[in-house]
């Protein structure tokens, strides 16, 4: 028997939590002398009411999808991933290598193709914590901090010796082949008459993102694997009885989370640069480890609070647009978001608990 | 090597491993009292920006010192709040103070200084001195010794003899006193120390706030001693080094001293060498700058082994389901 | 003895959400006795005893001592109270010594030397005083279960407990070490200790307690003085039934050899060898208990045979050698020999806690072709359909397969976990402490089913702590000691107190006067000299 | 209205994009005109941003920093009405007839500041401290260093890069203990470009009392009597001039050299006890030579190689 109704858990809880969060918000920017609710108007009808908007941020969200995920299927496992930082930059370089030296001949077989080759990339950057860890019990956390490091170091020598075009300043690869395109929202839902998503950046590689979402859900509550990678998160020494094999599901685990992670370069890289830069992957490793903890990683709670992020993403470049409010306001919402729905969520369920077993407690 | 290229670079791993150590000694009061905490990094951010600021403005760093022990001490009490009082998740907790430090930092200090989130630069009395120590001058000359006194060990920040100061005395609170006790047993079996009628919130918050001073000594001794400013971001990622360095010092406090010195010198090594010549080619600069993190990972694959966390570390304590 | 009572409790109601552990209770304790409290699996003991010791808030109702009402809103007024408490999970911490879990929370002072010092000195007295023997500077973690529930008592005679409760102490203990509890108990209450004891052994009852309560269900149903009845009352007023408290079994028919078990030897990762060449033999249709302090090699004997560790020697199934180190030493490949396994620990080992209880039918067989619907996807509702059936056969409460194991009291978890191993129809059932910390009337139907898997013709290896298990199971008994194999004995031809005497390494008869407790407490002392010599060479 | 967007390093850089922000600031004061600027915090929000300011009719819109280059490729021409400007990027001007490129010689600059710190070294060593190993920061450490040895061939240059994150442009911290690295190792004048990193680095200089030499804006302010000099890179004016030239900019590309004063070195009151005559006749002379093409400074970009330098 639960103390409250399922549905109060999943939807009253964050969203009284969210609405604290924008109450504190609402106070910061009133701080620096700003109007909050012209601030968020400013972020929703910007970021929610019209294609283009819903289109910049469906771009954010679905590279929060992807890191999100990867936190999400390591954390089954019990393992902290904080390395999808490296894990995307080592997916970027394995889309630039796929799109740059095969002959695709159209896009679809080019996405099918990045996508397996950042799938490895970054499946074989989170290899050696892996591994280390389930052999040598070396501490998955430093390990993947430090291979964030090592990814950058290796992603900054293969740009700036390797990859970059003759002559050019910019650290970057130089541009994929025409075939390699994929189809923007704009290409896809445009009609003669009328154009949607004008110019967002989002493109096919959404939909991947949603794909990956109901895999990751089939992984986990459908498959022998997933029933082997959640009991191992739960007890180890269960897992041992059972015949699970810690080994096994560890390095299973995080090569699944590390590819999960690498993907989020299909869309950076190969749907929106079209050419491997050397930040390509942006924060959004770290940001994904805020957006599976916020989803209580499951891959529809991820979906939510990915586009929860993307909202605030796009929101916020909206926002210091119109209104010259710098960027890192949008960094404290995140943060408020976060610490309300995510760390301070019992402060609100307490008394709705409460409150529910009163009701109860009154109709018996 | 000889002694003249050896002593700076021990220096500079001196004085790199300072702010990672403060930061690691609080790590490890807070995780030895069963709180994770990976808000170090924003602990120490904002603690190096209110006291530049505080500094600034008062012209005296000692001010500034406590005004950054302050900022950082309300992180710690906001992450009190949320994984104490309300039995939120700890990682999630520090995720978020992260975030808001690297926000507010920025923001702030574009509010009060225009200066584009730094400050401006600190002088005198405003910024933290160099102490030397006694008889620094005239040793100096001795052979061997004389420089490893007199330029290696005086002539750094009171801060720093400080931080080295505070790995006995961490070593001696937690197994020598009562405090350090209960300390060690909440984080291992809080339930124990309920039973034996300690307060399990008490202690928590008691290793959380101390976790929130030594943070705001680290983020203060960055911008008024290794640097008279703060400027945006400042702490690049070291508080995750100094999350780093606590796990692979298994949370004790001798071991986190030499695990920081060995980040320290690595970092050092790593920015004193670089392009090195083999003839056949030139080791790529990025190779070095990788270095201290390939380094790490080999040592602590090969020698260090598992490390055990405190066992109630990152659960709330719950009673009552 | 005065007419007012050492404890009152008047109207204690305790909720947990929508659980009502307590309703409504009212007790009186009177000083200078011991007093039972008996009842089935969450009747709500623990959780009544952890309110009076503060540990839990009560909803609403009084606590008077000595006949004066106190407040105790947590254990640090329950001690300034004088009362002391040895809860059923102990609350030691593990890589502490002796002494610093005794002085935790009772220092003097802030330093801790003086504190450490000073305890020292009156642990020593107290072992004296109540033969409460153990190594002060000991980690508690490579303490035996016996030895730490002494530092449990020590804890609360430091603080100078008046009063102390005892929740399930002997449920893992030996039988001297039950014994050598009791008389300790008697000695405390000649001094006019207060005591209260919780059991669910209708034997210690009647040995030891002057008035016993019964509980069902979060209320009190009976408070009688332990002269005046008898343990088939008591059953019944536990259960609300009539309780067969013997085992029912016919002789063994056993059949060919099942299980043959030669020189098997066992390091752990500490380097300390567990098992030290155990050769055993279970035959089809006969029940081998294996009796044993625990901590002697019985857990590891488990774990080997059912793929969990490693180990050298030779393992036969059915005539056919099993793998024990390499590709094939696991459960997976156990389980296809058709050996299933009732682990010792079902909370961490036999169940994943937050899986549902249907999910934890699958737990060990969900590569079983049955439970999957393709390649890829298991079949959530077969296995959901297989669980309901389980759960009603095996009369698991409350019947919700949807419940996640957390959920259950020890005792329906323990039926979860019979189920799916006994239904797989094994050759070899491993079973392990079938029935720690279970009420009466789940042991009854555990025994009957152990019993029912024997008629059918299979080998079932039995481990337990408890004698009166073993004795009235088993068809052989075999002790084990410091890895080895003591003896084996026909149940029929030997009694407790030989067994006791195996179980401590003593195959001889000591002198009369000599208490047994003394007996193997040096033997344990022996043996930890022995290990600590070899830990200090290697 | 014009508009000005910055790079990912943000407005207040200290260096680069502060000096567009006071390029378009001058402007705003001298004309009485408005403009319209914003940060941004993703890479993909440079592209949004273009067109956000494209769409909302403001004119010329003025990026800083190279990475805008292909971005403005993408969208100058949905926006044939709109004049765009990439500082430091590149841009065909002949498939975007509306898109100006403004390039710097930094190379140029770097080497008169180069000639400096010879000049002013004692110990014949000085040190060069990168954000990051890109090929922008080897130009000027390519330039700088064929300037020191233009003036003392026997000189050593240290050239060190910070690191190869994000954070290696915002760690004062990092680029102080180079700069020690360095002065130990002998330098006397160290060369600072790496952003945030480098007010560590002049810091450093200031308190070890060596000299140190600034990059971008003028930056001899920060420690007066300390720096030595700053290798100006005139993004304000440029930034300044496009603004002026408003709806009517000349599009194509600009290279802004020592010719048209687009590089140079700092002098004013803070550094002027350290610069000695003989110091500014060298440098002013060479560069009326590279002016006159009688001195060829070799630009990394060029052949992604450098003489004097090897990385
Ligand atoms: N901390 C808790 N949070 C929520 N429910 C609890 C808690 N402790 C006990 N309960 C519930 O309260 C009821 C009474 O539990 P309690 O532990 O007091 O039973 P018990 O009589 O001691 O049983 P056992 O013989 O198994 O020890 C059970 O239904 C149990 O599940
Ligand atoms: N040693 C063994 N002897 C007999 N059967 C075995 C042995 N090991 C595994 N099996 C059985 O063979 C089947 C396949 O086992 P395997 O371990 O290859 O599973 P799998 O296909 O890899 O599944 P998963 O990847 O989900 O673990 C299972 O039914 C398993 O019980
Ligand atoms: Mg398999
Ligand atoms: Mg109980």
């Amino acid at each position: 028997m639960d103390k409250m109704p399922a549905w109060a858990d999943a939807v009253l809880v964050p969203l009284i939590s969210i609405l604290l969060a924008a109450l504190i918000s609402a106070l910061v920017i009133l701080a620096i002398g700003h109007n909050p609710v012209e601030a968020f108007s400013i972020m929703v009808k910007e970021s929610l009411t019209s294609s283009r908007g819903i289109g910049n941020t469906l771009y954010y969200t679905t590279n929060f999808i992807f890191t999100g995920l990867a936190v999400a299927v390591a954390f089954h496992a019990r393992m902290f991933n904080i390395g999808g930082e490296g894990q995307v930059l080592l997916g970027g370089l394995g889309v630039a290598l796929v799109c740059l030296y095969v002959p695709w001949p159209h896009w679809t077989l080019a996405l099918v193709g990045a996508t397996v080759a950042a799938g490895v990339f970054g499946a074989a950057w989170a290899l050696i914590p892996a591994y280390l860890q389930a052999k040598r019990g070396s501490h998955i956390v430093i390990t993947t901090i430090m291979f964030n490091f090592i990814a950058a170091a290796v992603l900054n020598y293969v740009l700036v010796n390797m990859l970059r075009p003759r002559g050019a300043m910019e650290p970057a690869s130089g541009p994929f082949p025409e075939p390699t395109h994929l189809p923007t929202f704009q290409e896809m839902f445009s009609t003669a008459d009328t154009v949607l998503f004008r110019s967002a950046p989002v493109n096919v590689s959404f939909f991947l993102a949603v794909l990956a979402c109901f895999a990751v859900w089939l992984l986990i509550w459908r498959t022998r694997l997933g029933y082997q990678i959640r009991a191992f998160g739960h007890s180890e020494s269960a897992a041992r009885y059972a015949g699970i094999s810690p080994v096994r599901i560890t390095v299973i685990a995080m090569l699944i989370s590390g590819g999960l992670a690498g993907m989020m370069a299909l869309n950076a890289t190969m749907g929106e640069a079209e050419r491997l830069v050397l930040n390509a992957s942006e924060g959004a490793g770290f940001i994904g480890i805020a957006v599976a903890l916020m989803g209580r990683s499951h891959p529809f709670g991820i979906f939510m609070a990915a586009l929860l992020f993307g909202f605030l993403y796009q929101g916020g470049l909206e926002l210091a647009f119109w209104t010259g409010i710098p960027q890192q306001l949008i960094t404290v919402i995140q943060a408020l978001v976060i610490l309300f729905t995510g760390a301070l969520d019992n402060m609100v369920r307490m008394p709705l608990e409460k409150l529910f077993l009163a009701l109860r407690k009154g109709k018996a | 090597m000889d002694l003249a290229t050896l002593i700076p670079v021990l220096e500079s791993t001196i004085r790199l491993s300072t702010p990672l150590l403060l930061a690691c000694l609080a790590g490890l009061f807070s995780e030895r009292a069963g709180i994770f905490d990976i808000g170090l990094e924003g602990k120490m951010l904002i603690a190096a920006f209110f006291s530049a600021a505080v500094a600034y403005s008062s012209g005296n760093v000692w001010i500034g010192l406590l005004a950054g022990i302050a900022a950082s001490l309300t992180l710690s009490a906001i992450h009190g709040l949320a994984s104490i009082t309300f039995r939120g998740n700890q990682l999630i907790s520090g995720v978020a103070l992260n975030f808001l430090a690297s926000g507010l930092t920025v923001l702030i200090s574009q509010n009060w200084f225009r200066q584009g989130g730094k400050t401006p630069t600190l002088t005198d009395g405003a910024r933290l001195s160099e102490w030397h120590l006694p008889f620094a001058d005239s040793l100096r000359d001795v052979p061997v010794l004389g420089p490893i006194y007199s330029d290696l060990l005086s002539g750094h920040a009171p801060l720093v003899y400080l931080a080295f100061a505070l790995v006995p005395a961490t070593w001696w609170v937690l197994f020598r006193t009562r405090f350090g006790l209960r300390l060690r047993a909440v984080g291992e079996a809080p339930e124990a120390v309920d039973t034996a009628g300690v307060s399990v919130v008490g202690l928590r918050f008691a290793a959380v706030a101390i976790c929130g001073i030594l943070c705001g000594i680290a983020g203060a001794y960055m911008a008024t001693g290794l640097q008279p400013f703060f400027g945006k971001e400042m702490t690049a990622g070291r508080g995750y080094i100094a999350l780093a360095a606590l796990i692979f010092s298994k949370w004790r406090p001798w071991y986190a001293l030499g695990a920081c010195l060995l980040f320290g010198f690595l970092q050092a090594v790593a920015l004193r060498f670089q392009n090195i010549d083999l003839g056949a080619f030139t080791v790529p600069v990025q190779v070095m700058d990788a270095l201290p993190y390939i380094l790490t990972v080999v040592i602590l694959a090969g020698f260090v082994g598992k490390a055990i966390p405190p066992r109630a570390g990152g659960e709330p304590y719950v009673k009552e389901r | 003895m005065t007419d007012t009572p050492a404890i009152e409790l008047k109207g204690i109601s305790k909720s947990f959400g929508p659980v009502q552990a307590n309703k409504d209770i009212s007790i009186r304790v009177m000083p200078g006795t011991i007093h039972g409290i008996i009842g089935e699996n969450g009747a709500g003991k623990s959780t009544l005893m952890s309110i009076l010791y503060g540990f839990y808030k009560a909803d609403s109702g009084e606590i008077f001592i000595n006949g004066r009402q106190t407040q105790i809103p947590d254990s640090q007024a329950a001690i300034a109270a004088g009362i002391g408490m040895v809860f059923q999970h102990f609350k030691l911490v593990q890589n502490f010594t002796v002494l610093e879990n005794v002085i935790l929370g009772a220092e003097d002072g802030g330093l801790l030397k003086p504190s450490l010092a000073k305890a020292r000195g009156v642990l020593q007295h107290l072992a004296k005083e109540y033969e409460l023997n153990v190594d002060p500077d000991a980690m508690i973690e490579d303490l035996s279960v016996g030895h730490q529930q002494r530092v449990e008592i020590l804890k609360a005679l430091y603080r100078e407990a008046e009063i102390l409760i005892l929740d399930e102490p002997t449920g893992v203990l030996t039988p001297a070490e039950a014994d050598h509890l009791f008389r300790i108990l008697e000695g405390l209450k000649r001094e006019g200790k207060t005591i209260i004891l919780i059991t669910h052994k209708l034997r210690e009852i009647m040995e030891i307690t002057d008035t016993v309560s019964v509980m069902r269900r979060g209320e009190m149903t009976a408070t009688v003085k332990t002269a005046e009845t008898s343990p088939e009352e008591l059953a019944e007023l536990m259960v609300g039934r009539k309780v067969l408290l013997r085992v029912d079994k016919t002789p063994a028919k056993p059949g060919k050899s099942v299980l043959e078990v030669e020189n098997l030897r066992h390091t752990d990762s500490a380097g300390v060898e567990r098992l030290k060449g155990i050769s055993l033999k279970v035959q089809a249709g006969e029940i081998l208990g294996i009796a044993g302090v625990s901590g002697n090699g019985q857990s590891e004997l488990l774990q080997v045979l059912g793929g969990m560790k490693t180990a050298t020697g030779t393992v036969r199934v059915n005539g056919e050698e099993i793998d024990l180190t390499g590709r094939y030493s696991d459960g997976q490949s156990r389980r296809a020999r058709g050996i299933s396994h009732v682990p010792e620990d079902r909370q961490h080992e036999g169940l994943i806690m937050p899986y549902t209880a249907w999910e934890n039918v699958a737990f060990g067989y969900h590569h079983d072709p049955k439970y999957q619907k393709n390649a890829i996807l298991m079949d959530n509702a077969a296995i959901k359909r297989d669980a309901e059936g389980k759960i009603e056969r095996f009369d698991v409460r409350p019947p919700n397969a949807n419940l996640a194991a957390r959920n259950f009291s020890g005792g329906n978890q323990q039926k979860i976990v019979l189920a799916r191993e006994i239904e797989r129809n094994p050759d070899i059932l491993l079973v392990g402490q079938p029935t720690r910390g279970v009420d009466i009337g789940a042991i009854e139907f555990i025994h009957q089913q152990i019993v029912a898997l024997r008629d059918q013709g299979k080998a079932i290896l039995l481990v337990s702590v408890e004698l009166d298990e073993i004795l009235s199971l088993s068809d052989r008994v075999a002790v084990m000691f410091d890895g080895q194999i003591m003896g084996e004995r026909l149940p029929s031809e030997t009694n407790q107190t030989e067994l006791g005497l195996l179980m401590a390494g003593v195959t001889q008869m000591p002198d009369k006067d000599k208490p047994l407790i003394h007996v193997v407490d040096e033997q344990l002392d022996a043996q930890k000299e022995r290990e600590a010599k070899r830990h200090g060479h290697s | 209205d014009p508009a000005l967007i910055y790079d990912l390093g943000g407005k207040f850089d200290k260096s680069f994009n502060e000096a567009a922000y006071n390029g378009a600031e001058r402007w705003a004061e001298e004309t009485g005109g408005s403009y319209r600027d914003i940060e941004i915090q993703a890479e993909a929000q440079r592209e949004q941003a273009l067109r956000r300011f494209a769409e909302a009719g403001l004119n010329p819109v003025v990026t800083t920093g190279f990475s805008y280059a292909s971005q403005i490729a993408a969208v100058a021409p949905d926006y044939p009405d709109t004049k765009f400007v990439t500082i430091d990027g590149y841009v065909d001007p002949a498939a975007h007839p509306n898109v100006l490129s403004i390039l710097f010689a930094e190379h140029q600059g770097s080497y008169l500041v180069g000639m400096m710190a010879a000049m002013a070294s004692e110990s014949d060593t000085v040190g060069f401290v990168g954000g990051m190993d890109i090929p922008l920061i080897r130009k000027f450490a390519c330039g700088y260093a064929q300037g020191v040895l233009a003036v003392n061939p026997d000189a050593t240059v240290i050239a060190n890069m910070t690191g190869t994150t994000p954070a290696a442009w915002n760690d004062p911290v990092k680029g102080a203990e180079l700069a020690k690295a360095q002065i130990s190792q002998g330098a006397d004048v160290i060369y600072a470009a790496a952003g945030g990193t480098g007010l560590g680095v002049l810091q450093t200089a200031a308190d070890e009392g060596i000299l140190s030499i600034g990059v971008d804006s003028n930056q001899n302010y920060l420690h007066p009597g300390s720096v030595l000099t700053s290798m100006l890179k005139r993004v304000d004016v440029a930034v300044y001039d496009a603004m002026t030239a408003g709806a009517d900019l000349q599009t194509g590309v600009i290279a802004l050299g020592l010719d048209s004063n687009g590089v140079g070195y700092a002098l004013d009151d803070n550094n002027a006890d350290l610069v000695s005559e003989e110091m500014k006749a060298a440098v002013d002379a060479a560069r009326e030579q590279i002016i006159a093409g009688e001195v060829t400074v070799h630009d990394y970009s060029e052949d992604d190689s450098c003489p004097a330098l090897d990385f």
